[in-house]
């Protein structure tokens, strides 16, 4: 076991830690595993409050902060989070105004965040709920768990979190997310399994020299098996496969995505051909983020996500952020 | 008649088998889902097990909502819903009474499968924790002897889980790939039921 | 080989045609291979030029921008830029306050800016030199190439930058660069080894089970390999290597830096042992970072650097910085 | 006598035994450096070859200057600026002489040699390129049969820096575990004395 850690109980608990001592900017609550804006309830402000599975960091921690989260509620290694932490957190960002749960759609984090919408209610919180499910490795159907949510969890959190930050009602703020969803599209890929610690091997056997296609951010296999291809084929295929999929008609969001141990360098090189195919094929660029952000612990890999945007998503998109993993403007 | 000691020994029968089977339920899952299944049930029935030790409720059936509502807030996942949801609805369906009969356990018990089955949106052949439980509760019968056949139909149904598809959780992103493989719920499922069985022997 | 390239031979270019897609706001020459900031030559301000061997990312072209890096020059992977690309770099940030030179004490490095330091006299520009070396692991000594440029670097760059930003002349930026470096001590231990896109392969062979004390960043082996050690002990064992170098005598910025393929969230937690040790240990801390700041592409682990600040230092820390990968204030 | 094409010879046999041995020059980087050595002098030497087919001076200093020129804005690292100066400073003793005698070449390579040690403050012992090109440069005579000699002497001295504690370059961070591996810079420089017993021939 290649980790840097104690034993597998406690990681969770110990980066909680660990994040109090580096962000005294946040309020971490260690032992009900919240992470919440400092400032938390804004008067006149909607709250919003994602949480998943830890082992995507910075998601959903790190974008907790003005202009983004008002709270995120971390669960164990890829399990998501249990409904006592999401009441909780919804209790402490409600101002009076409501609040927003960003939810990824997989069939654990739907449920827990259900009964969280229950006992949140029952304590007298307005809430209102929207699904992330942009994954189009997986089959939307009736016989499937639907679409997995990834990397347009960011873009949902950041621009219906501006959105909240300039003082919009809960059903703007839900509208708005529900746009973002419905406008983003995406695809990864692995160039190696990932090794949870409680497991303390790889989820699965990816031989080098071969990378799966379609994968999601827990350690699932992919959808199909290929020899190596080039990044100039990965961008070709990935970005095929969004567009495939939703032909945006408008300018986009591009997130290109790292699942934690490839290289800034490679996501950078890779970015150059995803913009290059993305030219080829008339879509027009608004803005471009590279890096790790939805991450899957070790896993080599990347996806790539589309986001349409009109003129106020942009705006909301543009708009200052101050969070660990995302700032700019003010 | 099962009292609460019956339904305490039934949770730590749970406990014990999760934690000797913990390995390998992560092990089906790292196949087909995300590798937690068995810490996940490890951390609840663990919790459960405190939260027993601390609190001693006198009746079946809030034995058996405590145990549930204490599965909800450890677990996590999707298991963590799904069993608490089963153990909550099985309980209140036994009511405030002191001792049930086996008969009182099984039709609760459907009740909790039922429950279980609303919630999660899945059916009979789905590939998950169903397909254990299912045929369990319908084996069930009048007497504490159809536990037993429970456990075993609990078991062939984990079993028939392997050339299924999966069409729910996490396995379902899989497609076709899901095949070939045993459900991890399945078989936490009958690991569930062999408990009943060992509580009563 | 698991990587997300074309070929190794272009994996720098690639990778700055990347950036230049995704960076609007800084002016990056893939044929000369220089990332300046786009406001630069700035009226009054001295220059600061860094550059080192790729593969450290972000270090060093994430660190241009406002309160950071003028110009960064990054050479192949693992390799020192040549002397023409810091010569061009210099002239295009001077605006006659002078450059300041940020080398990593390497012998290439050293060599290499040595030669652009006269090339850019020649063009009339007045230059100063810092050498960062404040890796511990290695003995410093006539008898070696003297310590590593790690971990410091990032701190050498984000105060000598707030001072430049402040119209510090070239002589007290000089200074200031020349105190951090002073302050600053680093250790870095490694999980795994790196893979090189040349090379193809790990540099050295580290079982899973073992880990590495005292590595570099270039994919050189530690001085000792041992067991796998827990979190706990690895920060007992890098802090108390960092303290026995150098007893800081005041409060200390932290720098909990990931390799690469450590995930954040084994970061946080192992920067809750650091928090911890250095607590039982009597040492201050004023501010503390967590991240992949300076990297060794694939590789799995974390370095410490700790540099003692005082009231000046803390103050230019805390200005505000708006590069690519590290942002704050305004 | 030795005129521009000589050197001209030279210089591609370099790059010649460089390509060809550039995987093991990297190898033997990764045990002690930073696994670049090959591919390094690859660059530096594909370069030099095509500035070389670009641009052709008459005098064998006009071609050596040119070629160390080109390496140092093209290799980088330790070995790009030491090669570099060893071609550059051998180029200029040399003069704009359009032929040269090769005592007068061994005399000049001798003073590229002692800039490579001023330049890079190393000295023989201390397991780098010097261990190689030391030896070398002190085998060389009057004539050109000495070239095969200093070859030679070359490879020997590279082979020598195997039990040699590194005091100088990247391997230095490794103390002792420096020991017991031949250094990469010592290898190329046997090969660049190689190439010159080649162009001879
Ligand atoms: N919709 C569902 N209905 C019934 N059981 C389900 C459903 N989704 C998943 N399961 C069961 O849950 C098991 C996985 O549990 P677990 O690994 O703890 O949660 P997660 O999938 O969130 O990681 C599956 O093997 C399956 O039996
Ligand atoms: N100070 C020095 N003097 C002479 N030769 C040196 C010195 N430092 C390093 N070298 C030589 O350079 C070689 C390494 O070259 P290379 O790998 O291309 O550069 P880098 O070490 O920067 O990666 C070493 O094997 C050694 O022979
Ligand atoms: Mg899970
Ligand atoms: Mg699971
Ligand atoms: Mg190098
Ligand atoms: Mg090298």
């Amino acid at each position: 076991m290649r980790m840097l850690i104690n034993v597998p109980e406690t990681v969770v608990a110990d980066a909680l830690r660990g994040m109090a001592a580096a962000h005294p900017e946040l309020t971490v609550d260690v032992e009900n595993r919240l992470i919440i804006r400092r400032d938390a309830p804004v008067a006149g402000m909607v709250g919003l409050v994602s949480g998943g599975g830890s082992g995507h960091e910075p998601l959903h921690g790190g974008f907790v902060g003005p202009g983004m989260l008002s709270a995120a509620c971390p669960g164990e290694v890829f399990t998501s989070p249990v409904p006592d932490q999401m009441a909780r957190a919804a209790a402490a960002v409600d101002s009076g105004e409501g609040v927003l749960f960003i939810v990824k759609n997989y069939t654990g984090d739907v449920l827990n965040f259900d009964m969280a919408v229950e006992l949140a209610e029952d304590e007298g919180v307005r809430l209102a709920k929207v699904l992330v499910d942009d994954d189009v490795a997986v089959t939307d159907s009736l016989f499937t768990a639907g679409r997995r949510g990834t990397g347009a969890t960011l873009f949902v959190e950041k621009i219906a979190g501006a959105a909240a930050e300039a003082g919009a009602p809960l059903e703007r703020v839900e509208a708005i997310a529900r746009q973002v969803n419905e406008s983003s599209r995406s695809f990864g890929v692995a160039l190696s399994a990932v090794t949870t610690p409680a497991k303390g091997t790889p989820t699965f056997d990816l031989p080098a020299g071969e990378l799966e296609l379609g994968i999601g951010i827990h350690g699932e296999p992919g959808r199909e098996r290929r020899p190596m291809m080039t990044s100039r084929e990965i961008a070709d295929f990935v970005v095929n496969a969004v567009l495939e999929d939703r032909r945006p008609a408008g300018p986009v969001l591009v997130l290109v995505n790292g699942m934690g141990a490839t290289p800034l360098l490679e996501l950078y090189g890779f970015n150059a051909e995803v913009q290059r195919t993305l030219t080829e094929r008339g879509v027009a660029v608004a803005r471009t983020l590279v890096g790790n952000y939805v991450t899957s612990l070790d896993m080599a890999g990347c996806s790539v996500t589309l986001c349409q945007v009109d003129e106020e998503l942009l705006r909301l998109w543009d708009a200052p952020v101050q969070t660990a993993a995302l700032r700019w403007g003010r | 008649m099962l009292d609460a000691d019956f339904f305490r020994r039934w949770l730590s029968s749970c406990a014990v088998l999760v934690d000797r089977e913990a390995e390998w339920l992560t092990e089906l899952d790292s196949a087909i889902g995300d590798a937690d299944h068995g810490s996940n049930l490890q951390r609840g029935f663990a919790a459960v097990t405190a939260v027993l030790e601390k609190e001693s409720p006198n009746a079946p059936g809030a034995v058996l909502m405590l145990a549930g509502r204490q599965l909800i807030s450890s677990v996590g996942g999707a298991s963590g819903p799904l069993y608490g949801t089963l153990l909550r609805r099985t309980g209140k369906a036994l009511g405030d009474v002191a001792e049930v009969t086996p008969a009182q356990l099984a039709e609760a018990l459907r009740m909790g499968v039922a429950a279980v089955a609303q919630l999660g949106g899945a059916k009979a052949g789905d590939k998950t924790m169903l397909d254990a439980l299912e045929p369990a509760v319908a084996a069930l019968g009048d007497t504490t002897d159809s536990f037993a056949a429970a456990r075993d139909a609990a078991e062939q149904g984990a079993l028939a889980t392997v050339p299924m598809q999966a069409h729910k959780g996490r396995a379902s992103y899989l497609g076709e790939r899901s095949i070939g493989h045993q459900d991890p719920g399945a078989t936490s499922s009958a690991l569930i039921v062999a408990a009943l069985a060992e509580a009563v022997a």
